[in-house]
């Protein structure tokens, strides 16, 4: 490109100390391109700014600048009490906030050594794979619409409202639910808790069919997709991905199976793994993971026990001295609670091991060499919220 | 004035050829207001229809099912402060919007809504709407250049190298329609667009169905080339508003931006006009030589009529069905208003089709001629934009590499071979 | 109003042809010099079918296509070079193109 | 352009204002011309070309050669113009629209405007002359038929151009092969 162009950009370059692969001497003035993509851009989801070294269109490297949502949710732990901090977990990744609640819950039960009744656990399980499914459903609108096709966006959508409904009827909040609490939960399930859920049963088998009608045999969807952004299940590893990401570069590793929590030691389901660690791969592990939720969700909601929603915690949460790491598989990955306590009423230190911070930094080694318009397709396949990048 | 009316209604050639000059710039006026108001028309369609693609309702507030969104958003656009950045060229970032519109308005001189009811009849009026078409992309890449900044800049070249690369598939496709212009008895083509209907009537078929699949085969080369000549969705890679913000225009505003869209959909019109004329017949009626008795000719002009009752049908029932608060009272009068407007007009055309219905040349029966052929060229254009809409509501973007892939790799061979295979059977056959 | 001749034509084309000498020799951009001489051969298109006009015969039409033809290979291969000299040197400024061989 | 000249052109119909419309393009191809050698910016150049291209192909049209207008259109100003401005930006022309813009060739360039002044003198003199006032009339409407029949030859007879036509295909053919093989970093 013109050096018109360039000139208004050196000083990006030097803001990069990565090490970055030298380009090629091109004829484009033999400099090498480089954009700002983002934080104001339309497909970055949020506030992500990706610094892309560009030669002509094929990407030299990137770099991702974060921290524009950064709220301090981890230094605010350590101002409130335990009980008081959890619902600033929900904001962390607003799109799965059950999720989130569950993980902090669980992880400060441990710490105090106490148990959530098995209702509850049911609960908790029902209300989290739901959430797992809307979280989906939010990532394929908008990564189909990256990709640019518009409708999946509004058919999702349509769809993930009737999961928003249920989270609001049982909890009065769509969004950030703050659905749970520790040592169980508080609300107990409303009078047509269970024939909603399966409603929902039966009304998203067809839905996800219909999504995947509209995408998984689409020549460009295919076209688009795959081998793009392929990732060894070798280098998932060795960076810390996990989740879909993860599961779709073959490695069978879901938090769910290996160290189960809450209640899914109870429940019979599969961990559906791709082969080739493509962005194809990706789509279509998570859309069997949100059958596979279906299946849990039944199971759950027909076996559901009867009997308290509450355990045996004291008024004031005060846990005993020592530290706890407890994780629970997320709907983007691992989501880590890393608790220390000094026997007081709030967290010594709490550290967050958020999905989409520890998926982010495999975006480099995955668009190298590849064009712009692969960055953003695997900017989407990530399932990033920035939220939880930045907390 | 009756004669100074049919002065032109008596005429069986274009203005232009007949040298009207009078006629001849009413008619520059009429095609430029009928293409605003079918863009406007368009811009309505299209958000409602890819609404209802996507289970959402589209415009509803701005009068009665957002009937009147597109003015506003044109009033909107107009008083937008139109913001020139600092280090643009200043005067090739002004003139870059009018290259485009200038490109895509003068296409409309020589597109034939009927055997006379065009601007001009140019004997290279094919030869002249591709190359007039095709300099819309210097508006682009000058708009790109001159914005000076990265993604208009890669949106510029990348749809200059696009819309250059599907030029070739795209003509070759229509060489191939030209080629069957010439198989008649003299052996002459044409490139008239008004020789090129008439070969079709001659031969007694549309050439989408000559030498089936031939036509067929050349007529989906030109509906995918055009969808990139105009970037449109799944080839908008100029415009990818998920990859480049909105490309060569990310740095327009207000007026000028507007400019960019009626363009855009002006153009969409055009390459639409000219797949119908070259391939769907034209202004001709289903049937013209099958059907030709004067009846038939009575039966398919209340056409235009009954379309437009049924287009007040629905309006009507779109006022029943309105909610009975007192807040949509004004919404209902005004649905009601416009359903009323579209009856008038389906009585006014259902009288001149009755009036009109002897083949003799009083104004009445030309009228009613000139009414049925710009009626059923619309209707043809009409189904080619509802492709677009379709398109853009069902597919995701081809990626840039994959684009070129598809033209130079996939259209421009099999375009040849029809090309080629046509000029065979061709010969062939006379 | 005079009646519009072939002379006015040849006027017409000696003037462009005039304009691309100049901008083939004054200018230090090739990319204008290669526009310049674009400029030339539009002249001496307009003269061939000037021609053809006055002489009612349609060989100078033909020549001008041919032409034409020649101009697209000539644009094509000059910025070619244009390129590959930019991808060198650095500069696009005839001045500069000093060297035989580089 | 104006759509009843155009249409009247090619109809065999008397042109309509003859000297307007030629003064006219002549006055735009002439002023583009100008602005092409002066400006500084090589895409006001190219721009300024375009519009004295257009203005030629007007002129080709006023002399009742309607197809060589059209490729005049398509081949210069929808072809070989955008692979101008794409090569205009793949080049940094920053450095080059701050330094001279014209070398030290300025006397031979005055020298040549002082032939064009000669020339005008010496057309207004005795240009008339030289020239016959009327013109040949030719079937403008079969205009493409007959150079078709001309460079592809008629009822299986070569035409008299269909050799050099062959040719001009493999010039373009090397054009193409050599524009490529200059331009790609590695083949």
């Amino acid at each position: 490109m013109s050096a018109r162009a360039n000139d208004s950009t050196k000083d990006v370059s030097s803001l990069s100390n990565l090490d970055l692969e030298t380009p090629e001497k091109t004829y484009l003035d033999s400099n090498e391109l480089i954009i700002n993509m983002g934080p104001q851009h339309p497909a970055t989801h949020g506030v992500l700014r990706v610094i892309l070294k560009l030669d002509g269109e094929k990407v030299l490297g990137t770099e991702c600048v974060i921290g524009y949502l950064h709220r301090g949710v981890e230094k605010i732990a350590e101002n409130r009490t335990y009980t008081m901090f959890n619902p600033y977990v929900d904001r962390m990744d607003y799109v799965a906030a059950v999720s989130n609640g569950l993980g902090y819950c669980e992880a400060v039960e441990k710490l105090m050594n106490v148990e959530a009744p098995a209702r509850a656990k049911y609960i908790r399980v029902i209300l989290t794979e739901l959430n797992r499914i809307a979280s989906h459903q939010l990532w394929l609108g908008t990564h189909a619409l990256d990709i640019g096709a518009m409708t999946p966006l509004f058919y999702t959508f349509r769809d993930r409202e009737e999961i928003l409904k249920i989270f609001e009827k049982y909890c009065g909040a769509r969004l950030t639910t703050h659905a749970f609490r520790i040592g169980g939960c508080q609300y107990e399930t409303y009078a047509g808790f269970e024939k909603d859920v399966k409603n929902v049963l039966t009304f998203f088998a067809p839905k996800i069919d219909e999504y995947e009608a509209l995408l998984t045999t689409n020549r460009i969807w295919l076209e688009r997709t795959k081998n793009v952004g392929v990732i060894s299940g070798a280098d998932c590893v060795a960076l810390g991905v996990t989740g879909p990401v993860l599961r779709a570069s073959g490695v069978q590793w879901d938090l769910r199976k290996a160290q189960p929590y809450a209640a899914y030691s109870e429940f019979d389901f599969e961990i559906p793994i791709g082969t080739n660690g493509d962005t194809y791969d990706r789509y279509l592990v998570r859309m069997a993971e949100m059958r596979q939720s279906l299946r849990i969700i039944e199971q759950a909601v027909n076996g559901i026990p009867e009997g308290p929603i509450m355990g045996k915690v004291p008024k004031v949460i005060k846990p005993p001295v020592g530290e706890i790491y407890h994780s629970i598989e997320a709907p983007k990955g691992e989501l880590g609670y890393f608790i220390v306590s000094d026997g007081s009423t709030q967290p010594y230190r709490l550290r967050v091991r958020p999905p989409s911070f520890v998926n982010l930094q495999a975006l480099d080694i995955m668009v190298r060499g590849l064009l712009v318009a692969d960055v953003v397709a695997v900017i989407g396949t990530l399932d990033i919220v920035l939220g939880e990048v930045d907390r | 004035m009756p004669n100074f009316i049919m002065s032109y209604l008596g005429s069986t050639v274009t203005p232009g050829e007949a040298g009207n000059q009078f006629w001849a710039l009413m008619y520059v006026l009429i095609i430029f207001a009928g293409v605003s108001v079918a863009v406007i028309a368009m811009n309505w369609i299209e958000r409602k229809a890819l609404a209802h693609f996507q289970v959402r309702l589209g415009p509803m507030r701005v009068g009665p099912h957002g009937l009147l969104q597109p003015f506003a958003d044109a009033l909107k656009l107009m008083l937008k402060e139109d913001i020139i950045p600092a280090e643009a060229d200043q005067f090739v970032f002004w003139v870059a919007p009018l290259i485009g519109l200038l490109a895509a308005f003068t296409v409309y001189t020589v597109i034939p809504f009927g055997p006379s009811q065009a601007v001009s009849d140019m004997n290279i009026g094919i030869l002249f709407m591709l190359g007039v078409s095709s300099l819309g992309v210097l508006g682009i890449v000058v708009a790109g250049w001159a914005s000076n900044s990265h993604y208009p800049l890669i949106g510029a070249l990348r749809s200059s190298a696009q819309m250059v690369s599907y030029e070739v598939a795209m003509g070759l496709a229509v060489v191939s329609a030209i080629l069957m212009t010439s198989l008649n008895a003299s052996g002459t083509g044409t490139l008239s667009m008004i020789g090129i209907v008439q070969a079709q009537q001659q031969q007694g078929v549309w050439f989408i169905f000559k030498f089936f699949p031939l036509g067929f085969i050349a007529l989906v080369i030109f509906a995918i080339a055009m969808i990139a000549e105009t970037n449109r969705a799944p080839f908008d890679m100029a415009e990818a508003e998920s990859e480049l913000t909105a490309g060569y225009h990310t740095e327009y505003s207000g007026l000028r931006w507007s400019l960019f869209m009626l363009a855009e959909y002006a153009a969409m019109i055009a390459v639409s006009s000219i797949a119908v004329t070259l391939w769907v017949g034209g202004w001709m009626r289903p049937f013209p030589n099958l059907l030709n008795a004067p009846a038939w000719d009575f039966v398919f002009s209340l056409f235009p009529g009954l379309t437009f009752l049924g287009l007040a049908a629905i309006a009507f029932v779109g006022v029943a069905r309105m909610p009975a608060h007192s807040f949509f009272k004004i919404q209902r009068i005004g649905l009601a208003v416009f359903a009323a407007l579209l009856g008038f007009i389906a009585l006014l055309l259902l009288v001149i089709a009755v009036v009109g219905r002897s083949a003799d040349t009083s104004v009445a029966a030309r009228f009613r001629e000139g009414i049925d052929y710009v009626y059923w060229f619309v209707l043809k254009v009409a189904v080619f934009m509802y492709l677009f809409i379709w398109y853009r509501a069902t597919w995701p973007r081809y990626r840039f590499d994959q684009l070129m892939r598809v033209g130079w790799k996939v259209l421009l061979p099999i375009s040849l071979g029809v090309l080629v295979v046509t000029a065979i059977v061709g010969v062939i056959v006379s | 109003m005079v009646p519009i001749t072939t002379l006015h034509y040849l006027v017409v084309a000696a003037a462009l042809f005039v304009l691309g000498v100049i901008g083939v020799l004054t200018r230090r951009n090739v990319v204008i010099v290669l526009m310049s001489i674009e400029l030339i051969l539009n002249a001496v298109n307009l003269n061939l079918v000037a021609f053809s006009r006055m002489w009612g015969n349609l060989n100078g039409q033909v020549f001008a296509i041919f032409i034409v033809v020649d101009a697209a290979a000539e644009a094509a291969v000059g910025l070619g070079i244009l390129i590959a000299f930019f991808r060198n040197k650095e500069t696009i400024n005839v001045d500069e193109i000093d060297l035989l061989k580089w | 352009m104006n759509p009843a000249m155009n249409s009247a052109l090619n109809s065999g119909m008397a042109p309509v204002a003859t000297p307007f419309f030629f003064y006219m393009l002549a006055g735009l191809a002439v002023v583009g011309g100008l602005l092409v050698i002066t400006r500084r910016n090589a895409v006001h150049s190219a721009l300024a070309l375009i519009v004295t291209l257009l203005a030629v192909a007007g002129l080709y049209l006023m002399l009742y050669a309607p197809f060589v207008a059209g490729v005049q259109i398509i081949v210069y100003a929808g072809g070989i113009m955008v692979l101008f401005l794409f090569v205009i930006m793949l080049v940094n022309i920053e450095r080059s629209s701050k330094e001279r813009r014209f070398n030290r060739m300025w006397p031979v360039g005055l020298g040549a405007a002082c032939a064009l002044l000669a020339l005008f003198v010496s057309a207004f003199a005795k240009g008339k002359a030289l020239f016959p006032e009327g013109m040949m009339s030719m079937p403008e409407s079969s205009n493409t038929q007959q150079i078709a029949t001309m460079l592809y030859g008629d009822a299986g007879r070569m035409g008299q151009y269909t050799f050099a036509f062959e040719i001009a295909s493999l010039l373009l053919l090397v054009a193409i092969l050599g524009a490529v093989i200059m331009t790609k970093k590695r083949i």
